[in-house]
């Protein structure tokens, strides 16, 4: 029996200007794993992430999430069957408060129809008081509670990655792609980082697709692995497997250069 | 914060006080309708801008429709035209574009039944071509008899002016919705050629559209929702009391929809419905992502900020009780409020306020002005025998366009954010801006 | 024949006449754009103080007893071509260039560019009030005539309009031969491209601000000389043409040259195909039509015009939005 | 003598300060490397020496002439090149063009440069004639270092050269960044990805808040315990 699957990727293929960026490439992920994605650069990862999220359409292929074809739905749809993302580089509501870039995120608040807000002011002011409430949770798990008040566009790259990785926790989601959340992050931090990533894992259930270049966090979460080369799948599997694999130290890894001390 | 637009609010009742003494009762309170008037296109502009960061800078064209509306709804029915055959055709020219929009919308959608592609391009530039020959056909024999000598125009329905200020901001927000669905996914600065592009359209139609608004030949006198001065005059007052009691009727009504307005825009912008367009404004992609209809939101900033500029438009003509399409300009009507919105403070409903009526004041008052200054300037040169300055009056007129230019400049480079800045933008984030665009994500 | 005559008379002529003005201004537009990073709404402005320029000089000229079988306008032209540079840079010192040191977006930088399009437009008026000045006030304009055979119309155009198109090739051609061949037209190529890796390179960013003012301001001088020479010199003589220069601009593809260029001509054709009156084709054959096709066949009424360059516009930015020719894409 | 030293250096964007006091110092035969954590102010740095940030306080020297606050327009001709770490490339010119570019403070003729950097990086040759928006990132990377190396730079700063890139192509680019420096170039690069960055350096420095917390050889940082932990993630990689 196939495995239990929320992102299931079939034939997907793109080209820019005749140029194939991906070409009938099909992966999965499954529940409640963490599922990283590597490759060199140009390997098409990026496209395939952004066709997965709703920014590109792919020229040919399916992405089926939970079960439904949602190929080529735009990101706003996607948010609303549970598939969320967060950014490489941070996109931060910057003249946002930390708290405010949360309470944003729930759908269909009361207080967001125009017409609620002139005539339904209590229903508003209810929805208001639950959103709060559910947005200072977040901020507690994610140990932002310090900064909760400050403009977002104030915070370091770390806290702001965190904020973005809690915007994914003020609704149920049912998958989030995680976009190289290494990337800009210093040690420090990304400890933080990958311990809430496991807990929303662990603790809450979160299915996570990760596209990273950094190789410690990847063999700290991730398992399985996937890799791409040339705009497909070369192999899959766990972490330590793959290095031991000729092909993908060719492609990827490479030799070192000189060992550190 | 709060204390600063409270010594600015009480700046601005000074000078219009200063006004009031120097240039007299009846000329203030027209003033004071017509920046009212002004005052609510600069709230729909700061919805558009402020709120949406969308450019709109066909301001004039919005509120040419809504002074239409006004016109169309509260002018005389004219009883020739009825009696003749243009209503039947005008009918069927109506028909007619019914007809092509269904071929259009039709060719729109054949590949859904297979079409390849290049074949239903193909077809649709032929529907479009050939809903536009049909509709031509029908159209100018219909023009041809209302724009006859016994005819000249369709006159209006005759009924309640305040109806065609409904109508004004109905048919506004209609256009804009079609402009919305069209060009609003274009960059910022695509946008605001679009819009300005759509502008110069209406002013062509309606400048041309004889039959329709009499074009150049200018409609008059639009009825008022409130007591006329011919009126009170009727009921003994002097010429002076009857213009400043009408008058003042007219500015009551006015602060009264701009008063609910206001109110209105201020409790939804302070609501989750507000943050969400800031969230929006700040950074779409990440809003997109969030789950949020970015184009649809920001076609309901687009619809809502141009249904005021239609109300607007129509207040003011009714007002001046005159419809002159040649009258409107660029300058005088779209570049006036976004001068208005960015003295005052973009984002910020009591700026915006603030600002149109500062700039309403200080338009009107640059003419007299800078006329009492070329006066004694050529008093002068008289007396030094260099002779006097040529056109002094119609001079003066071009002095406040100058003026208008210098002030927007100066308070870009002084006070970028406005006299009474947006809330929050004082605790600016010190990051530099970011340079992603949605293309760049992709690669 | 005849009507083939007059079909070359309304759409051969003055398209080229028109084209080659929208593509001079577009030029500018496109250039500013790629450079300093916004749409300079000013453009149709300066476009007229070149033309006022142009106007007084001559005037000067004549009360300093010249005269001559030709307009003076032509010796002026480029003594007016540097005062416009000189302007646009003074324009762009006062105002352009303290909002760029302060970092301000693009669209500040549109905005004060209305500004600036109000103070000329302001001052121009108030200075020449509002009425319109010939540069033909000593001289008739000279009128040239093909004879065609066959026809009882001859082909005609005026000889600013012949002047103007040839300044217009000679203009495109020396810019082609600036921007390719030149290390500071490849340096402006790359401004356009990556302004701060342009300074950090080494290239003076304010030196090649300079270049662009300079050759879009003395395009925008040219264009509206020519303008107005083809019709009058009249205050709101370029604002009303600000849409088609930067729908060629745009259609044309941002911060392309050569698209801007072509687009101005495609744009100018596009004009007057639509306003062309196509019955007058037909009328050879009048005869033998049936009854209701109708004298009047123009694509759309005259009034209309503005729509043309609109419609293209909109078209191109839905199908194909970075413009025919693939323009930057700066925000 | 230092190739290029600065002293106390303080500055930023206006408002606050992000450099609070930084000391860097390289001899032309150094491979410096500035690591820490985000925010510490490692870009900013390299953007204070180029002129591109204000610089508020403190030296920076070049060769013993005082720079701070010059433009970069008068620093290249002196003899600093510098590649950002994004957008690097000019994506509309082809890469000759690119390359061009980078030589256009000479004077000279440079065709010899070109030949070298097309020595360097074989890849550039075959592809002089594409344009540079067309290249894979690693590619970019090289566009974008040949372009600085046209101004026969004597200084070479390098905004992290490795982001984005795969673990292979970060050795490669290491190597040529060895072999620039063997070639006589003094290299001053900020690295994220610091463990393999200090194994090639012959200066290292540490910077957290604006100013200095570690200054080494890059054998020294490395066997450093506090500099492990805090900066380096833990122990040795996996």
């Amino acid at each position: 029996m196939a495995a239990d699957l929320v992102i299931d990727v079939r034939a997907v293929g793109k080209s820019f200007g005749g140029l194939a960026a991906v070409s009938d490439c099909s992966l999965s992920v499954a529940r409640g794993s963490i599922t990283g994605l590597i490759g060199p650069n140009g390997a098409g990862k990026s496209t395939l992430f952004n066709i997965v999220a709703g920014l590109l359409k792919p020229d040919t292929g399916s992405v089926i999430f939970d079960g439904e074809d949602v190929t080529g739905l735009p990101p706003h749809e996607l948010f609303g069957k549970g598939l969320l993302r967060t950014f490489q580089i941070a996109h931060e509501f910057s003249h946002l408060t930390a708290v405010e870039n949360l309470m944003m995120v729930p759908p269909r608040q009361p207080g967001e129809s125009l017409w609620k807000t002139w005539v339904r002011r209590r229903e508003v002011v209810a929805g208001e008081v639950e959103t709060r409430r559910r947005a200072l949770e977040v901020i507690d798990f994610l140990g932002l509670a310090k900064v909760r008040d400050e403009l977002a566009g104030n915070l370091s790259g770390g806290q702001k990655k965190l904020l973005e990785l809690g915007r994914t926790m003020m609704v149920d989601a049912k998958a989030v792609l995680l976009d190289e959340v290494a990337a800009g992050v210093n040690r420090t931090l990304l400890h933080a980082l990958a311990g809430n990533v496991e807990r929303m894992n662990r603790e809450l259930g979160y299915t996570f697709f990760v596209i990273e270049h950094d190789m410690d966090l990847i063999a700290r979460l991730c398992d399985p692995v996937i890799v791409m080369a040339q705009g497909t799948v070369l192999a899959e599997g766990p972490l330590a497997a793959l290095r031991q694999d000729p092909r993908i130290v060719e492609a990827y890894f490479g030799t070192p250069l000189e060992e550190p001390a | 914060m709060i204390r600063r637009a409270l010594l600015l609010y009480l700046g601005l009742f000074a000078l219009i006080v200063a006004v009031g003494f120097a240039m007299g009762a009846p000329f203030t309170v027209r003033l004071l309708v017509e920046a009212a008037a002004y005052a609510l296109i600069a709230l729909g502009l700061n919805i558009q801008w402020g709120f949406g960061g969308l450019f709109n800078f066909g301001i004039m064209g919005f509120m040419m429709i809504g002074g239409f509306a006004a016109v169309f709804m509260a002018m005389p029915v004219s009883a020739p035209f009825w009696d003749s055959d243009g209503p039947w055709m005008l009918g069927k020219a109506l028909l007619a574009a019914g007809a092509g929009a269904l071929v259009i919308l039709g060719a729109n959608r054949l590949h859904r039944i297979g079409f390849p592609k290049p074949l239903q391009r193909t077809l649709q530039v032929i529907a479009w071509i050939a809903a536009y020959i049909f509709f031509r056909t029908q159209i100018d024999p219909a023009i041809a008899v209302i724009e006859s000598r016994e005819i000249g125009w369709v006159g209006g329905l005759g009924l309640p002016v305040w109806l065609g200020w409904v109508l004004g901001g109905l048919l506004a927000a209609g256009v804009a919705w079609l402009i919305g669905k069209a060009c609003l996914g274009l960059r910022s600065d695509y946008l605001a050629i679009a819009t300005i592009g759509i502008a110069e359209i209406i002013f062509a139609l309606l400048k041309n559209m004889d039959w329709l608004t009499r074009g150049t030949l200018t409609v008059s006198p639009v009825p008022w929702p409130v007591p006329l001065p011919q009126q009170y005059q009727a009921w003994g007052s002097t010429i002076d009391e009857s213009f400043i009691y009408a008058r003042a009727g007219y500015l009551l009504l006015v602060l009264a929809i701009l008063g609910a307005v206001f109110f209105l825009i201020q409790r939804a912008y302070g609501s989750p419905w507000g943050r969400m367009m800031r969230a929006i404004r700040d950074n779409h992609i990440a809003a997109d992502a969030m789950g949020k209809d970015v184009r649809a939101r920001q076609l309901q900033l687009f619809v809502l900020g141009s249904a005021l500029m239609g109300i607007g438009g129509s207040i003011l003509i009714s007002f001046a009780q005159i419809y002159d399409p040649s009258s409107y300009s660029t300058v005088n009507h779209t570049f006036i409020i976004w001068v208005m919105v960015i003295v005052g403070g973009a984002g910020n409903n009591l700026g915006a306020l603030l600002g149109a009526f500062l700039i309403y004041i200080v338009w009107i008052l640059s003419e007299p002005v800078s006329q009492w200054l070329f006066t004694t300037i050529s008093g002068w040169t008289e007396a030094i025998g260099w002779g006097a300055i040529p056109d002094i009056t119609s001079r003066s007129v071009q002095m406040r366009v100058f003026v208008l230019g210098l002030v927007i400049v100066l308070a870009l480079r002084f006070a970028p954010r406005g006299l009474i800045p947006e809330i929050g933008a004082g605790r600016r984030p010190q990051d530099q801006p970011k340079q992603e665009s949605p293309d760049e994500a992709v690669q | 024949m005849s009507e083939f005559v007059f079909f070359i008379n309304n759409v051969i002529v003055s398209g080229l006449v028109a084209g080659s003005i929208y593509a001079l201004g577009a030029v500018g537009v496109t250039l500013i754009f790629g450079i300093l990073r916004f749409a300079h709404f000013a453009h149709g402005d300066m476009m007229t103080l070149g033309a006022f320029i142009t106007l007084v000089l001559s005037w000067v000229l004549a009360g300093m007893g010249v005269s001559s079988g030709l307009p003076l306008a032509y010796f002026v032209v480029p003594l007016a071509v540097a005062i416009t540079i000189v302007a646009a840079l003074g324009l762009d010192r006062l105002f352009y260039a303290p909002l760029r040191a302060k970092g301000a977006k693009p669209v500040t930088l549109l905005i004060a560019s209305i500004g600036v399009t109000m103070m000329l437009q302001g001052l121009i008026r108030l200075l020449f009030g509002t009425g319109t000045y010939s540069l033909f006030d000593t001289v008739p304009k000279v009128i040239h005539r093909i004879p065609v055979e066959g026809s009882t119309r001859d082909i005609t155009f005026t000889q600013p309009q012949a002047i103007g198109v040839i300044v217009t090739i000679i203009a495109v051609v020396a810019l082609h031969l600036f921007l390719k061949r030149s290390r500071n037209g490849k340096a402006m190529r790359a401004v356009a491209d990556n302004p701060d890796l342009a300074q950090v390179s080494g290239i003076n960013i304010r030196k090649i601000v300079r270049l662009t003012w300079i050759i879009g301001a003395g395009l925008a001088c040219l264009a509206g000389t020519f303008l107005a020479l083809d019709v009058t010199v009249k205050p709101d003589l370029a604002f009303n043409i600000l849409l088609p220069i930067f729908a060629a601009a745009i259609v044309g593809g941002v911060g392309q040259v050569y698209g801007a260029i072509v687009a101005g001509y495609l744009i100018g054709f596009a004009e007057v195909l639509a306003v062309f009156n196509w019955g007058v084709l037909l009328r050879p054959f009048r005869d033998s039509l049936p009854e209701w096709v109708p004298a009047q066949l123009a694509i759309v009424p005259t009034e209309y015009k503005v729509t043309v360059a609109f419609v293209i516009l909109v078209v191109t930015l839905l199908l194909r939005p970075t413009g025919i020719f693939r323009g930057a894409s700066s925000t | 003598m230092s190739l290029i030293s600065l002293d106390a250096v303080v500055g930023g964007y206006g408002g606050v300060p992000i450099l609070n006091g930084v000391d860097i110092a390289i001899a032309a035969s150094d491979i410096g490397v500035i690591v820490g954590p985000n925010g510490a102010g490692k870009s900013t740095t390299l953007k204070a020496v180029f002129g591109l940030v204000k610089v508020t306080a403190g030296a920076i020297r070049f060769e013993g002439r005082d720079i701070a606050n010059a433009r970069p327009d008068a620093l290249v001709p002196m003899g600093l090149g510098y590649v950002p770490q994004e957008k690097n490339v000019f994506p509309s010119l082809t890469v000759q063009e690119n390359l061009e570019m980078g030589a256009f403070i000479r004077a000279d003729a440079y065709g010899d440069t070109l030949a070298s950097v097309f020595e360097m990086f074989p890849p550039l040759k075959e592809k002089r004639r594409q344009k540079a928006g067309e290249l894979s990132g690693g590619q970019r990377q090289m566009v974008a270092m040949g372009r600085a190396l046209m101004g026969k730079p004597k200084l070479l700063m390098l905004d992290e050269p490795s982001a984005g890139l795969s673990p292979k192509y970060v050795l490669e680019i290491f190597e040529r960044i060895v072999a620039i420096n063997r070639g006589g170039v003094g290299i001053l690069m900020v690295e994220q990805n610091a463990r393999q960055a200090l194994a090639i350096a012959s200066r290292g420095f540490v910077l957290a808040g604006g100013r200095n917390l570690f200054t080494g050889t890059g054998r020294e940082l490395l066997a450093d315990p506090e500099v492990a932990r805090s900066f380096l993630g833990g122990g040795p990689a996996a």
